[in-house]
C-alpha cells in the first residue's frame, strides 16, 4: 500500500506543465520591485482625462471626498498627511507605488475590469500620485521609476507582532 | 405550489404556512429530488452589496448551512465552468503546471472542518444589534481537497521561495501574498464544503485554504499559485487589512485571534426568570478552544462553560453554561482561552494595547448583553469610532 | 434570471450554464439571503413514492447536506405549525407532560454527528447500480436537542416501565415500541440538524434520535411518548422491520450492523491507470469504527485505509486508500471492522448464518466492484431472492 | 454554576401537566393485551362490505394478490401457511391481532386517514381476520376476544440475538 506519506510516489502525475503561453495568459501582477511592469510611461494630464471619463463617476470629481456627498467607491485623493488623515488614499495611506498599477489593471473600472490598456493604466498611474502629492509635474512613471516613488506613508507599515499566548496586542 | 430548487433546475411542491388543522389526516408531499426548509423558518443571511452575514443567532450547532455561510465579494461571485478550469503554479518552482479540478481531485484527498472569518468582522455602537449584525462575518464548513504541500511535491518549489501569490478569477482577480510556510503547514486546496461541491459565492470550483487565518486570504475562484521570493504587496494587504495600532501600520496578520460570543439569550430575544442555558460559539485561529468562561454578573465572577465535543482545531466551538436568572437586570458576558493561552480582551484592552487611533480589523472584544427585569436582551454597545 | 430559493421566499439571480468568455471582466451576482449550488452540480437525491436515496458517490465528506438528506416516508411530510406543536409524554410516569417546542429548546442540548439508516438499504443484482442506488439510504447530520433522559427527570418515569412507544404525527402515526434502557443510554429528542431547524422531510419540528438504530425507530414529527411495562408490537415492528433467520422471525433488531462501501472509483465512473486513492465510507451501529479494510484484488489481500479525523461513534466515517492501479481487471472491494470486533461480512456469510429464507432487512454485506481493462467500474452483483 | 449533571434542579420547571382531555386526544394505541382498544364489535360480512368499498382499490379484491396485477399497495390476504408463503399478510405473518386494529385505525384508508369509526375498524378487522383463516365465520371480535386471538404465525417471531463482536448473525 501507499497510504503512509513516506509511501508516496514522487509524483502521481496528473496535471501538465504549464507552457510559457500559460503563464504569461495569467501572469498580470506587479511587485514592489517592480517585476510585472510592462514597457511604456504615464502622463499625468492624459491620466487626468481618462479618470475624469471612466473612475471620477464613482470616486467623484478628481478622486477626492466631497463633504455631504456620498460615493459608490472610496475617495483616492488627499494630501500626504499620515497622522492627519481622514479615510485611507494612495497618498496618505498606500505604502507602495507599485500596487496602483496592479490594482487598477486587474480591477478598474469596477463596471469594466479589464478593459484598460497599459497606456492608459500608467497615465492613470501617474495622475493619481500627483494628485495625491506624491509626484511632482513632469516627473517619469515607467517600469524603472515607478517601484523608485517612496510613498510618504510606507515608513509607518510594520509586520504583525502578535504572538499569542497571555498578551493583547 | 410548485417552487424551483435550490439546484435552480427540479421543480418540487413546497409546504405552506397554512397547515391542514389536523396534519395526520391529510397525506403530505412524497420524497423529492431535493428537500426544502419549513415555510415557518426564516433564517436568512444580511445582505450589503459587498457581504452578506451568517444567521448566527440562529445556529444550533458549528456547521453553517452552505447556503448561509458568510460573503464577501469585491467583483460578485464569477461564473465558472468546472471544465475549463484550470489552476496554474508557477514562479520559483522545478516545473510550472497547470492542474485541471479532475487532476485536483484525484490528489490524496483531506477533509477539514473550520471557521473563516473576515477581518473586518466587529460592528458595535447600538443596542439594538443581533449576533448576525456584530459579527456574522464568520461561518464554518467541512472543506474537502488537497493539501496545498501534496501539489508542491508536484511542481518542486525552489527552497528560496519565502512567499507566493493566491490570485481569484473573480472580476477583482483578487490577489494576496502568503507566507510558503503555511503552505507546508496547513494550507488546503479545496474543491468541497460540507460534503458537496463548494457552493459559488464560497469559490467554486476550488479555493484556497488556510485555516485560522484572515477571511480574505482564503483567496476564492483560485486559478494561480506564483512564488516568489518577496510579498507582492497587492491592495488587499496594503490599502486593506492593515490597520493603524500605536503609531505604526500593521501588515500581514493573517491569525485570527481568539473569540466568542453569546448567541442565546442575545437580542431581540426575551427571556423568563429561571433556568436558563446560555449558549454561543467561541473560537481561535491558532488552534483549539482551551476553555470558555460565563459571566452572570458584568463580569465579576467568571464560570467554565461546556464545550461540545468534539473540539476541534481553528474551529468554531459551541459552548453552553446552564445559570440561573433571578430576574434582576444584568449583563451576560463570554471569554474565550485558547490553546496558546491567549484570553480574549475587551475592546478596552485592545483600545490599550493598540492606541486612540486603533483601526478597523482583527478586533475580537469580550460581546456583553444587557438583561433587562422584562427580560428582554440588549446588545451594551462600546464606544467605537468606526463603526 | 431569477429563482426563488430553497427558502422558497426569496428571489434571488442565478447563475446559469453559460458562462461568460472571461469571468474576470464581468461582475457577478452581488451577496444575497440564501445561496444556491453552481449550475454545474447536478446531484441530486433519488425519488420513489416512499422513498428517496443520498448521492453517495457525490459525497466528499460525513455531513450530508439537509436538502439531500435520504427519505423514508409513510404518508408524506406532514406541515406542522411550530407554534402550536406539542410533545406529550405519559403512561407509567409520576406526573405526565406536555412541552412546547420552546419548552424543548430552553433544556440543556447536546449536539450529536450521527448516521440514520434504513433498515431495508440493500439493493442488488445488476451490474449498473450506483453506491445510491444500492445503499443510498443512509445519511448523517449534525442533530441537536435535549437528551430524552434530561426530559424523563421532568415527569418521573416508572422504574417498572420497560418499554416506550414513540409516535409520529404524520398522516401514517407512524408508532414503534423502544426498550427504556435506550432512552436512558443516548436517545435524544432533536429539533435541529445541521445548525439549523430539522427540515420537514427529516421531522420538522422535533424527531426522535435513536444514535445507530434503525431508522425507522428515529420517529419523524414526534408527537407522544407512552411509558409502559410491554412492546406494543405495532404494525412497523412485526409486519415490518421483521426477518427471516433460519425458519423464526427476528423481531426488535434495533442495532444497524457495521458496514462500508467504496464510493469511489464507483459505477459509472470511469478510471484510468496510475494512482487512484479509493474512497468510501464505513459506520457501525455499535460504536467506532475501529479498521477498514481495501482489498485491490477480488479479496485475497487485505490492507489498512486510512480513516479521516475525527472518528465518531455511531457515525459515517470517510476512509481512503491509496492504490496503483496497472490496468489490469481486478476487483475492489471494503471491509469495516467496528469497536466490538464485528467484522462486515459478504452476502455469502450473511446467508449461511441465516439461511435461504433469509429476510431483506439488516443486510450489510461487503459490495465489491469490478474495475475494467478500459477503466469502466461496474458493481459486482449478488444473487439475492428479493431485490 | 450548574453546569454538571449533579448540579442540575430536580426539575427545571419547563412545560406543562398534561391533561386527561391532552392524553385521550392522543392515545390511540392498542396493546397485544387488548389496552386501548374501544368498545364495540366486529361483524364480518359488514366489513367485507367496507373493504370492498374502501380498501379494495388499492389492496385488491377481498385483499388479495392477483397474479399478473400490480397493485399499489400490499396484499393483505392468504391462507396461514408461514413456510410456503409468498409475501407477507395478516394471516401468514402478523403475530398479534391487536396490530390490525391500531394500525387500520391509525393509518388507512391511505387516502382518508383517521376517516374510520371505531365500528368500522372492529368489522374491518374481523373480515380480514376471517379472510386470512384466522378466525371463524361467527367468532365474535371485541376487546375481550381480540387479544385471545391466537395468530398461526406469532411462533415463529423471536426476539434479536446478534451481540455484536465477531459473529455474524
Ligand atoms: C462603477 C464604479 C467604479 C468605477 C467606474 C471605478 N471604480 Fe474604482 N472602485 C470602485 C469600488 C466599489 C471600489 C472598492 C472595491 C473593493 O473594495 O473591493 C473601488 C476601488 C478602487 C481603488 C482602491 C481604493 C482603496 O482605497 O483601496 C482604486 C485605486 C480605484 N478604485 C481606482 C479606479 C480607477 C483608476 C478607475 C477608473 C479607471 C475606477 N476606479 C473606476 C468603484 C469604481
Ligand atoms: C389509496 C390506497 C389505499 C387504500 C384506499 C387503502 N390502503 Fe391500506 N395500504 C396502502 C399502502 C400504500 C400501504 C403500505 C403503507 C406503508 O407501507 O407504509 C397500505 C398498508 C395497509 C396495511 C398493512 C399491510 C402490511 O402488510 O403491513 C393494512 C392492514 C391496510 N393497508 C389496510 C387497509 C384497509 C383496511 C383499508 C380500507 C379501510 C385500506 N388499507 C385502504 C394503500 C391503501
Ligand atoms: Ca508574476
Ligand atoms: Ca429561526
Ligand atoms: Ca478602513
Ligand atoms: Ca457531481
Ligand atoms: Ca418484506
Ligand atoms: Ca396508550
Ligand atoms: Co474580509
Ligand atoms: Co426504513
Amino acid at each position: 500500500g501507499h497510504n503512509s506519506q513516506k509511501d508516496w510516489p514522487d509524483s502521481f502525475g496528473y496535471g501538465k506543465t504549464a507552457s510559457k503561453a500559460d503563464i504569461i495568459a495569467k501572469d498580470i501582477d506587479v511587485r514592489p520591485d517592480g517585476v510585472g511592469l510592462p514597457k511604456g510611461a504615464g502622463r499625468i494630464d492624459t491620466g487626468a482625462l481618462i479618470f475624469a471619463e471612466k473612475c471620477a463617476m464613482c470616486h467623484g470629481v478628481g478622486g477626492k471626498l466631497v463633504k455631504g456627498q456620498k460615493l459608490p467607491a472610496p475617495a483616492l485623493v488627499s494630501d500626504t498627511n499620515f497622522v492627519k488623515r481622514k479615510g485611507n488614499t494612495v497618498g496618505n495611506y498606500w505604502p507602495y507605488a507599485t500596487t496602483l498599477f496592479d490594482y487598477v489593471r486587474r480591477s478598474m473600472p469596477y463596471n469594466a475590469p479589464g478593459s484598460l490598456t497599459n497606456q492608459e493604466v500608467y497615465d492613470i498611474t501617474a495622475y493619481l500620485l500627483y494628485a495625491n502629492g506624491v509626484i511632482k509635474k513632469g516627473a517619469t512613471i515607467n517600469a524603472q521609476t515607478l517601484p523608485k516613488v517612496v510613498m510618504p506613508a510606507r515608513k509607518y507599515f510594520v509586520n504583525d507582532d502578535r504572538r499569542g499566548g497571555n498578551e493583547v496586542r | 405550489a410548485l417552487v424551483q430548487t435550490s439546484v435552480g433546475k427540479v421543480l418540487q411542491p413546497i409546504q405552506t404556512a397554512t397547515p391542514p388543522e389536523d396534519p395526520t389526516k391529510t397525506v403530505g408531499p412524497l420524497p423529492s429530488k431535493v428537500g426544502t426548509r419549513s415555510p415557518f423558518e426564516n433564517s436568512v443571511r444580511k445582505p450589503s452589496d459587498i457581504s452578506s452575514r451568517t444567521p448566527l443567532q440562529d445556529m444550533y450547532s458549528t456547521i453553517t448551512p452552505a447556503d448561509l455561510h458568510f460573503e464577501r465579494h469585491h467583483a460578485g461571485i464569477p461564473t465558472i465552468d468546472p471544465n475549463k478550469y484550470e489552476l496554474l503554479i508557477h514562479g520559483m518552482v522545478k516545473r510550472p503546471m497547470k492542474f485541471s479540478l479532475h487532476d485536483l481531485k484525484r490528489f490524496p484527498a483531506v477533509t477539514r472542518t473550520c471557521f473563516i472569518e473576515c477581518a473586518g468582522n466587529f460592528r458595535t455602537g447600538k443596542e439594538d444589534m443581533t449576533p448576525q449584525e456584530i459579527l456574522g462575518l464568520t461561518s464554518q464548513s467541512e472543506w474537502t481537497g488537497v493539501m496545498l504541500s501534496t501539489l508542491l511535491r508536484e511542481v518542486g518549489v525552489d527552497p528560496k521561495s519565502t512567499w507566493f501569490l493566491a490570485e481569484g478569477s473573480d472580476a477583482a482577480i483578487l490577489t494576496r501574498s502568503i507566507p510558503v510556510s503555511k503552505a507546508f503547514d496547513d494550507a488546503m486546496i479545496v474543491y468541497a464544503q460540507n460534503g458537496e461541491a463548494i457552493r459559488p459565492a464560497q469559490g467554486y470550483p476550488v479555493r484556497l485554504l488556510l485555516p485560522g487565518w484572515e477571511g480574505n486570504t482564503n483567496v476564492k475562484w483560485l486559478r494561480r499559485l506564483e512564488f516568489g521570493d518577496q510579498p507582492w504587496m497587492t491592495r488587499e494587504e496594503t490599502s486593506k487589512y492593515t490597520y493603524q495600532v500605536g503609531e505604526k501600520v500593521r501588515q500581514f496578520s493573517f491569525e485570527m485571534d481568539a473569540r466568542s460570543i453569546i448567541i442565546y439569550p442575545s437580542y431581540p430575544g426575551k427571556v423568563e426568570p429561571g433556568y436558563i442555558e446560555i449558549r454561543g460559539i467561541a473560537w481561535s485561529g491558532r488552534g483549539k478552544v482551551n476553555k470558555v468562561e460565563v459571566s452572570t454578573d458584568g463580569g465579576k465572577n467568571w464560570e467554565i462553560a461546556n464545550l461540545q465535543e468534539p473540539v476541534l482545531s481553528k474551529a468554531h466551538t459551541y459552548f453552553r453554561y446552564l445559570w440561573h436568572w433571578d430576574g434582576r437586570q444584568t449583563e451576560i458576558l463570554s471569554r474565550v482561552t485558547d490553546e496558546t493561552g491567549y484570553i480574549q480582551p475587551t475592546l478596552q484592552q485592545l483600545k490599550d494595547a493598540r492606541g486612540p487611533e486603533m483601526g478597523g480589523y482583527h478586533l475580537n472584544p469580550i460581546t456583553a448583553w444587557t438583561v433587562k427585569r422584562d427580560g428582554s436582551v440588549w446588545l451594551k454597545p462600546e464606544e467605537f469610532k468606526k463603526l
